[in-house]
């Protein structure tokens, strides 16, 4: 049985399956519309959770290896649930019938996800990963539609559902190409396939690779998103749009860094060409919108395509940009959603249009709405600036120009629609007078994703930049002598646990990832092979 | 032609033919039975790959289980429509092109990959080893499992059930 | 620890910008006076600089120095040599004849003069910072309130799609002030995103982990980057400082601006793009800048001459006023692109004077507006006789913009002719003669059909400018007059700038 | 600063000061009469100062920094004083001060706020006109050079609201800066090559053959298209005739004996360069005997009494033009300045006969003679004067002339010249004798004019004589010319008068039978056109320069301009036609899958192996 | 038989299945190509343990049957759901939200 190693490594798990079953308990004992006090008890929960997360401190892979609580594990939870958390808060508010009623359902579902999430960002087995990706997907299927007796709420399950489901087929038809050319389920294994099996393991990937896809909306695999934003409810969105996709990184920074060796230059331009695609697409996508979600939606994408220019750096630095880029991205995005929320409530319309004079009418909430928006532009002074200038760095430092300068160009035909948006806030005149109202939990997550985007840009521009190439000095490794090293010192969450016993020559970026891998190789108990041949 | 080879082929044939069925027949209760055949045509390749543990899992619980879940939400649309289900097909052609694209693909891929590898002696029975597997390693990935059909449940009876 | 200047004339207007947000809502005149009074700090900042600054001494004065982001190397540094002197008492005598000249708007002016004056910061900021990083964060903060400035307070022009491109005219909405903002916006985000890649091209192979401009100076870049990196300056910060072809903003976004607004654009920020090409392209890359200097020379001979020909061509007095800054912008690139010092000083004179003359020019265009509500030149005439003093500053802003002796704007063309001819390209002279002739042809002739002329009698009830209008305006002649007749007063310090980055350019 | 230095600052100050004055302070120069008043103040003082520093002949120079540069300023400012800037200091105080004086009468019409516009103009180009002529340098020389162009432009236009001046004003800047193309040009060469403006660093190399720039030749000839510009020369006179749409004084100030002969100064000033390229020497005076005929054969044609005079200046910048180019820098400047004396002495004269008869038109003048008899004596010594009759100023400057044409071997210009003296007699005395002796009834109520304005007109009347009788007994205006010359040129004048007479006095001869025959017809016809020059300017304006801006501004708003609201439409469009694969069909998102597997799988021949 | 054989034998299955999700009208046709799909991932599975002598396959064959399994239950009740909102179960007909 697990020791007590494990359970420190399984600690935030553990306590959301505690909170699943309060939840379930209090489901079955609550009845009626008594039912939102189950809002507040997943709310709260996971705000204890989140505190708690910043408590859990790395620890050595559990399971034989298979579940890792390693920092990008970490990182990913407090994402998810800080995200979660802003989800929830926003849609405590949400007084329609099938949110009070089903509201154990709802959080049932939404807390399970998160449980798959977890799992995700955690997993290094194969099996695991793929249980933990399904985990995390049903439920979405099943939120996407909450608004059963909506004709678009089911329209956009079933289509979510389909895409969903092909995209799981193909998913695990790659990984079991990825294992029967690894011969294991190990991604540490998967590492160090031997050449002449490479065919099936470049295939493997590749399918999976279109499962991911699915999760974090590249293009071609994006086509769900836009309906299922339009359709479901929108703190639901909110969270739609950020948290899973956040998982899918994760995952896809486990396999198709952690797990190809030193291959991963290999995705360079699989990754560079994925990236222009999706935001070239998502972009002109978003340009003829109406509807403020659907808008956002296809920002989403367009999102995903910068931040797979930082994964296509497949650098270690270029993880770390694209996990600090999803930070930005939930506190930016979310928010923006959420300002949705309250104008389609107050004026009964989710159409851009709704937001006409908004300026006029109520001055702060469109300031949040900017600032949203200018986050979401890679506008300086805001999070969303830092976020594109560091994949773009990230890129840049592996000679990537050309896609920066794609990334920045097409930065700008993004700023036309987040303009438009603008333009209807302050350039147009309101339509009627009065403020906005939004209800109290609303306002807060909308003050939290303020939050988050202004502090951001001044702390991380910095401090953690400062903590890391403190790192970096402290292990003696800044080479004096040689100033002309042109890599910035950035170090990525997944290599602050243990220090690279040698620094690459340039061109070589993947150096932590791999000496992890080549760590848990050594350490006798990342050997799980405890099958008989 | 070894018994093995003589069996594949067989089963290969059924198996695709069936396959074949399920998605060119115009009935859709023909559909599930092809359906039925080709589950049953799978195991039967388990079977040929030494794990009749799997065999038995595939048709009790998959087969069977899959079919009658099929049928009843057959049974339920159908009725309400009151129509035969026969069922027309988008563009054919397009579709093929597509799935002949990806299977050349895929193809190219194992044409490229080494000469596979010998076929192992069967070292043991797997059952047990799988049943040690299962409650060993992947005791917490059973566990998740577990919940996830636990989830899939809840949803499906949120959708399903027509109260409030 | 000495006063620390070049801060005080940068945030005056940005702690303007917030008092005016926070305590004066619904109090106009307290709204500009805390305008005239911020902005009052800057200038006398900036005219204190000016006087104080030691002439004979070269490099960077009224130094400050401290980390923002040390282990990047960003930090907040601030100096000025000759070039960004003369350039922030540029903004600040147009920062100031702005505040004045709109004095008149009543609509939302709260929001407006905040918003101008964090602009405002933003170009000061520029000329001021010797970081890279720091200097793209208030390029950008200098561009962007332009958005709202122009969507909410501009004018929206009258152009009727005609042409082989007209649908597209009509599906970009070509003509009203919020197709000029969104145009200026996206352009100059454009241009920006070339910087931001030339900017991170430098750090990375530079390996100084520093974004200093001093650091980055002592390096000498290979070839291959000095080429490349500088085409990405070029191309980006000559968006806005409107190089040809990339100059289509500008008069759209010139002419739908309000006042204050395209007195500052026209005159200070397309001058923020020439300046970063010098500073940035020039002193960064002096290898890059000997190589392109052809290009650069040769695209500023097109903008003069096709700026001034377009700015005949135009019936809309705004629009003729913004091509005519196009086509002097041209003069400034050329000046640039000569590499010797009489030409690069007349750039610099000419990024000044044009400043001065075309703030001038659209605080004339703007009160012309206000009072005769109409841009179209052919409806206008005789105004002469209503309103002599806006003629006469009209016709000394022409003068200054033909070249005419005793005017800042024969100074720099003069230099930059001399430049011309000595540079390695001597034909670049005579289209820069022309656009001078062409420059005398359209805007005489605006000037006589504006002004001149039998006065219409739907003019009769038009006033000349009034009280605060006044300052503007003369304080704007009488620096367009007194730069003209006393080159020195620009041109002393800024030779202490010129020489060092000629010497590094020559002598790469 | 001695005294050769601050004298001639003090000619050059006063009417700077008093332009200053007027130009901001607002009141003062809206009162109207007192700015006149100020104007005058300011110019007399200048005047007699001129005159002592001509009498004592002073000579100094001094320049200070103008535009700093490294090494050494790039241009300087500064005073040239010497014999040649003396002349020219009191010519243009002396017409300065009696034009400002005849002002005041003629323009006493005018509103208060108007007429202090005008004095301040006044003072703007007294100043600038003598900054002109003190220049020691030739971008000093450009930059007043262009201030009295500003002067001239401002002053043609003084009556604003007419659409001819407006037009006339513009005109003429126009043209004079297309010429200032090629000065500026020039000097800009010149300066690239020698590192100075300076002209006595320029003589001095000059004179130490030390000039032997390579493309001299293109830069003086650049430099001299300065003064064909501003000097009228072929064939950038047209703006001249039109620029008498300015109020009369204007026109003998700056139109007759000052700004226009700016040109012929620089050419004079720049004597010592000039003739290192004898080329181009020989173009000058070639282009100005052309000029000198071509205007006059059009001031016959003329009816309009200040076009006529306006030719007849053209044709006499010609001839100084051809003195210039024919090496004889004396004798151009002599006619200078005596043309300054007597061409403003007619055109004030003119000017008291339109004021009084409200009409250029000479056919609608008549016997003015009588009703104007101190207007008639004076224009009509004038006109003697510009006939060159001795022992008027005229004869001797044009005698001069002819005598340093004839021997610089340039016969043509020569005869061209020839032909010019009888015909600028010819059609100074048609205007004498239909205006003023004409039997048309005149129009309006012709009487003499006030004081004021008759004042001026017998101090140049004076001059005239005085200076003729000054040059005849004097060794001052002795010249080489062949024996012969003298007489020819007395009989062409006389021929010229006799012909007049004969034509408009007498009516021996009917003019339009004249003009009908062979060859005088076709002169006839191309003069009345103008030589088709104005038509040919109007046309390459139009067609050229607007319709290649049209063409401009077409090409940029929809090709440049459009090519970007093209990119962006399309974007706009792409992204609703990209939109248009969100089908709504579930399937087709199927299809969006498998479309990138297949994408993935198509990509993974790049895969390395 | 080889392992190639039955690689060969699943991708033909899994193309099957997929044309079959892309040309079916009904949703549950869909459905059943989808579980074609899956099927093929689990011949896959056993047959490279099989060859490889490995067990994790076959434990990896298990889950994707439950999750197989689990999937289309709840494929079936969104069927079931949309056939209730909008009388319908042809995938083409739903298209209110596109663009």
């Amino acid at each position: 049985m697990p020791g007590p190693d494990a359970v420190r490594a399984f600690i935030l798990e553990i306590g959301l399956g505690a909170l699943l079953l309060l939840v379930f308990v209090a489901t079955l004992g609550i009845r009626g519309a008594e039912r939102r006090v189950i809002g507040w008890i997943a709310t709260w929960g996971v705000l204890v959770l989140a505190f708690t997360s910043f408590l859990v401190r790395p620890a050595p892979p559990a399971l034989g290896g298979m579940f890792v609580q390693d920092g990008l594990a970490i990182f990913a939870k407090r994402l998810f649930l800080a995200a979660t958390f802003i989800g929830l808060l926003a849609s405590l508010g949400n007084a329609q019938p099938a949110f009070v009623r089903r509201a154990g359902e709802y959080h049932l579902l939404i807390l399970s996800s998160l449980l798959g999430m977890f799992v995700l960002a955690s997993a290094r087995d194969l099996i695991l990963l793929f249980v933990a990706f399904e985990l995390m997907s049903i439920p979405l299927y099943v939120l996407s539609g909450f608004l059963k007796r909506q004709e678009e709420a089911v329209e956009a399950a079933l289509k979510f559902f389909l895409v969903g489901s092909v995209s799981s087929a193909v998913l695990v038809y790659g990984l079991s190409f990825v294992y029967g050319a690894a011969r294991s389920t190990d991604l540490a294994t998967v590492a160090r396939v031997s050449p002449a099996t490479e065919p099936l393991l470049a295939l493997g990937l590749l399918a999976a690779f279109a499962g991911f896809g699915f999760k974090i909306a590249a293009f071609p695999f994006h086509m769900w998103v836009p309906d299922t934003y339009e359709a479901a409810s929108t703190p639901f969105v909110a969270w739609l749009s950020v948290a899973p996709k956040a998982a899918g990184f994760v995952a896809l920074f486990r396999v198709y860094l952690e797990g190809v060796g030193d291959r991963a230059a290999a995705w360079i331009p699989l990754a560079a060409g994925l990236a222009t695609l999706t935001i070239v697409a998502g972009n002109l996508m978003a340009l003829p919108q109406q509807n403020t979600k659907r808008l956002l939606a296809y920002s989403g994408i367009a999102h995903i395509g910068y931040m797979l220019v930082g994964f296509a750096a497949a650098s270690a630095s270029g993880v770390a940009m694209v996990l600090f880029y999803l930070v930005t991205y939930v506190f930016g995005n979310m928010g923006a959603f959420l300002v949705v929320e309250a104008v389609a409530r107050s004026e009964g319309s989710e159409a851009t249009t709704a937001f006409r004079g908004l300026a006029q009418r109520s001055p702060l909430l469109a300031l949040a709405m900017l600032i949203f928006l200018l986050s979401l532009g890679g506008i300086p002074f805001v999070a969303g600036f830092w976020a594109k200038l560091y994949v773009f760095w990230a890129a840049a430092s592996v000679g990537l120009y050309w896609l920066v300068l794609v990334g920045a160009v097409l930065t700008v035909v993004a700023l036309f629609y987040y303009l438009v948006v603008a333009k209807r806030m302050y350039i147009e005149a309101p339509e009627r007078p009065g403020r906005v109202h939004l209800s109290a939990t609303l306002a807060l997550a909308v003050l939290i994703c303020v939050g988050g985007v202004v502090v951001l840009c001044h702390q991380d521009g910095g401090e953690r930049e400062q903590r890391q190439s403190r790192a970096v000095d402290a292990r003696g490794d800044s080479r004096s002598g040689e100033p002309s090293d042109p890599r910035p010192r950035l170090q990525p969450h997944v290599a602050r646990r243990r220090a690279p016993r040698e620094r690459r020559r340039q061109g070589q970026l993947l150096l932590p990832l791999q000496e992890q891998g080549r760590a848990r190789l050594r350490d006798p108990r990342s050997d799980h092979r405890v099958l008989p041949r | 032609m070894t018994l093995e080879a003589a069996g594949f082929w067989v089963v290969a044939a059924v198996l695709l033919a069936s396959s074949l069925a399920v998605v060119l027949t115009p009935n859709l209760f023909h559909a599930v039975l092809y359906l039925a055949a080709a589950l049953v045509a799978t195991g039967v390749v388990f079977l040929l790959l030494d794990s009749p543990f799997l065999f038995a899992v595939q048709l009790l619980l998959y087969a069977v289980g899959v079919m009658t879940i099929v049928v009843f939400a057959i049974m339920l649309t159908e009725r309400l429509v009151g129509e035969r289900i026969t069922q027309t097909s988008r563009d054919l052609l397009n579709g093929a092109v597509v799935a002949t694209g990806v299977f050349v693909g895929i193809a190219g891929f194992l044409i490229r990959a080494s000469p596979s590898p010998p076929r192992p002696p069967l070292v043991a029975d797997t059952t047990p080893a799988l049943g040690r597997a299962l409650v060993g390693p992947f005791a917490v990935t059973f566990e998740l499992l577990a919940l996830l059909l636990v989830v899939a449940l809840l949803g499906a009876l949120y959708f399903a059930r027509t109260d409030e | 620890m000495t006063l620390p200047v070049l801060s005080l004339i940068t945030w005056s207007p940005f702690v303007g910008a917030l008092l005016i947000m926070f305590t004066a809502r619904h109090r106009p005149l307290a709204v500009r006076l805390i305008a005239a009074v911020t902005t009052g700090v800057s200038s006398l900042g900036a005219l204190w600089i000016y006087v104080v600054y030691d002439r004979e001494a070269a490099g960077f004065q009224f130094y400050e120095k401290f980390p923002l982001v040390p282990p990047l190397g960003i930090s907040y540094e601030l100096g000025v040599d000759g070039i960004s002197l003369l350039l922030v008492l540029l903004t600040s005598v147009i920062i100031v004849a702005g505040v004045f000249a709109s004095w008149t708007i009543t609509v939302r002016s709260q929001e407006f003069y905040a918003l101008l004056l964090a602009l405002v910061t933003g170009v000061f900021g520029v000329f001021v910072t010797l970081d890279l990083f720091v200097f793209f964060l208030f390029y950008e903060l200098a561009v962007l309130p332009m958005y709202l400035l122009i969507g909410v307070w501009g004018s929206s022009g009258e152009i009727r799609p005609r042409g082989i491109f007209a649908w597209a005219y009509r599906e970009t909405g070509v003509g009203t002030k919020e197709y000029a903002a969104m145009k200026l916006t996206l352009y100059l985000l454009f241009g920006s995103a070339f910087i931001l890649v030339g900017i991170f091209a430098l750090y990375v192979n530079a390996g100084a982990s520093s974004f200093s401009f001093v650091d980055l100076e002592g390096v000498s870049f290979a070839p291959a980057v000095q080429r490349w990196v500088f085409l990405a300056f070029y191309v980006g910060f000559g968006v806005l400082a409107g190089i040809w072809p990339l100059h289509t903003w500008s008069p759209d976004g010139h002419a739908s601006a309000p006042t204050a607004v395209s007195m500052l654009h026209a005159g200070v920020l397309m001058k923020l793009g020439a300046y970063g090409v010098v500073r940035m392209g020039m002193g960064l890359l002096p290898g890059g800048a000997a190589e392109l200097a052809w290009l650069m020379g040769t695209v500023a001979c097109v903008n003069i001459v096709y700026g001034a020909l377009s700015a005949m061509a135009q019936t809309d007095l705004k629009y003729v006023v913004a091509y005519s800054s196009v086509s002097h912008m041209g003069i400034v690139m050329l000046g640039a692109a000569t590499l010797t010092e009489t030409g690069l000083n007349g750039s610099v004179f000419q990024m000044f004077a044009h400043g001065v003359m075309t703030g001038l020019f659209f605080a004339l265009v703007g009160l012309v507006y206000e009072k005769a509500h109409s841009r179209e030149i052919g409806k206008m005439g005789g105004f002469g006789a209503v309103m002599p003093g806006i003629a006469t500053a009209f016709t000394v802003g022409s003068l200054s913009s033909l070249g005419l002796p005793a005017t800042a704007g024969f100074i720099a063309e003069l230099l930059t002719f001399l430049g011309a001819w000595r540079s390695d390209h001597r034909w670049w002279l005579f289209p820069a003669v022309a656009g001078t002739f062409l420059t005398a042809v359209y805007v005489l002739r605006v000037a006589k059909q504006i002004f001149w002329g039998p006065p219409s009698p739907h003019f009769h009830h038009l006033e000349d400018a009034r009280g605060p209008e006044w300052v503007a305006l003369v304080l704007l002649v009488a620096v367009l007059v007194l730069f003209g007749m006393v080159p020195g007063l620009a041109i002393t310090p800024v030779d202490t700038a010129t020489l060092p980055l000629l010497a590094r350019i020559v002598g790469f | 600063m001695d005294a050769n230095v601050w004298l001639p600052v003090l000619v050059l100050g006063l009417p700077f000061a008093s332009f200053v004055l007027l130009a901001v302070v607002a009141p003062l120069r809206r009162a109207g009469g007192a700015a006149g008043a100020v104007s005058i103040a300011a110019i007399a003082p200048a005047f007699l100062v001129a005159v002592l520093v001509w009498g004592e002949g002073l000579g100094s120079e001094a320049t200070w920094s103008w535009i700093p540069a490294d090494e050494g300023p790039t241009a300087t400012v500064g005073l040239l004083v010497d014999p040649l800037s003396n002349a020219m200091l009191v010519l243009v105080t002396l017409v300065s001060l009696l034009v400002q004086i005849y002002s005041l009468a003629y323009l006493h019409d005018e509103r208060p706020a108007s007429l202090g516009r005008y004095y301040t103009f006044q003072s703007l180009f007294a100043f600038s006109m003598l900054g002109l002529v003190l220049s020691p340098s030739f971008i000093q020389m450009f930059v007043f050079w262009e201030l009295v162009g500003l002067c001239s432009y401002l002053l043609i236009g003084y009556w604003y609201t007419r659409p001819t001046a407006a037009r006339a004003a513009v005109k003429a800047f126009w043209i004079t800066k297309l010429g200032d193309l090629g000065f500026v040009i020039g000097i800009v060469m010149l300066w690239s090559a020698t590192g100075t403006f300076e002209f006595r660093a320029l003589f001095a190399k000059a004179q130490e053959h030390a000039l032997a720039i390579e493309g001299l030749g293109t830069i003086m000839f650049l430099v001299y298209l300065g003064a064909v510009g501003k000097s009228a020369q072929f064939p950038l006179h047209v703006w001249l005739p039109d620029a008498m749409e300015g109020p009369t004084p204007v026109s003998a100030l700056i139109h007759a004996a000052t700004m226009v002969t700016a040109g012929v100064f620089m050419v004079t000033r720049a004597q010592p360069l000039f003739v290192l390229v004898p080329a181009v020497l020989a173009l000058i005076g070639w282009v100005g005997a052309f000029t000198a005929l071509l205007a006059a054969t059009m001031a016959c044609v003329e009816s309009d009494i200040k076009r006529v005079l306006a030719y007849s200046t053209v044709s006499q910048l010609g001839y100084m033009m051809a003195a210039a180019g024919a090496g004889a820098p004396y004798a151009s400047f002599l006619h200078l300045l005596t043309h300054g004396l007597f061409k403003a002495l007619l055109f004030l004269a003119a000017g008291a006969v339109i004021h009084a008869v409200g009409t250029n038109d000479i056919f609608r003048m008549g016997g003015l003679f009588r009703a104007m008899p101190q207007t008639g004596v004076v224009f009509i010594v004038g006109t003697l004067a510009l006939a060159g009759l001795p022992p008027l100023a005229g004869f001797f400057s044009k005698e001069a002339i002819l005598a340093g044409v004839w021997e610089a071997d340039m016969t043509g210009p020569f005869l061209m010249l020839a032909l010019t003296a009888l015909l600028t007699a010819f059609y100074m005395f048609r205007v004498v004798f239909v205006a003023f002796f004409g039997r048309a009834p005149a129009a309006g109520h012709p009487h003499e004019p006030s004081w004021t304005m008759r004042g001026p007109l017998w101090v140049l009347a004076a001059l005239t004589v005085l200076v003729g009788i000054r040059l005849a007994i004097g060794s001052v205006g002795e010249h080489h010319g062949p024996g012969w010359l003298p007489p020819l040129s007395v009989a062409a004048a006389l021929g010229g008068i006799v012909l007049a007479w004969a034509a408009y006095q007498r009516g021996a001869l009917d003019p339009g039978r004249l003009a009908a025959t062979f060859p005088f017809s076709v002169v006839d016809v191309l003069a009345r056109r103008r030589y088709g020059l104005d038509a040919l300017y109007a046309g390459l304006y139009r067609s050229f320069i607007l319709g290649f801006s049209r063409l401009i501004g077409w090409i940029d708003r929809y090709l440049v301009d459009g090519l970007l609201n093209f990119l962006s439409a399309w974007t706009l469009r792409g992204g609703d036609l990209l939109r248009r694969i969100q089908s709504g069909h579930a399937q087709d998102y199927v299809y969006g899958v498998a479309f990138g597997v297949l994408l993935l799988l198509i990509w993974s021949q790049w895969w390395p192996r | 038989m080889s392992l190639t054989a039955y690689l060969t034998l699943a991708a033909l299955v899994f193309a099957i299945g997929l044309f079959g999700v892309l040309t079916r009208r009904n949703a549950i046709g869909i459905l059943l190509g989808i579980e074609l799909m899956l099927n093929a991932v689990n011949i896959n599975l056993v047959a490279f343990a099989r060859f490889h002598g490995d067990l994790l396959g076959l434990v990896f064959t298990l889950f994707t049957i439950a999750i197989t399994v689990a999937e289309v239950a709840l494929g079936l009740a969104i069927v079931i759901v949309i056939f209730r909102v909008r009388r319908t179960v042809e995938a083409d007909r739903l298209d209110l939200l596109r663009g």
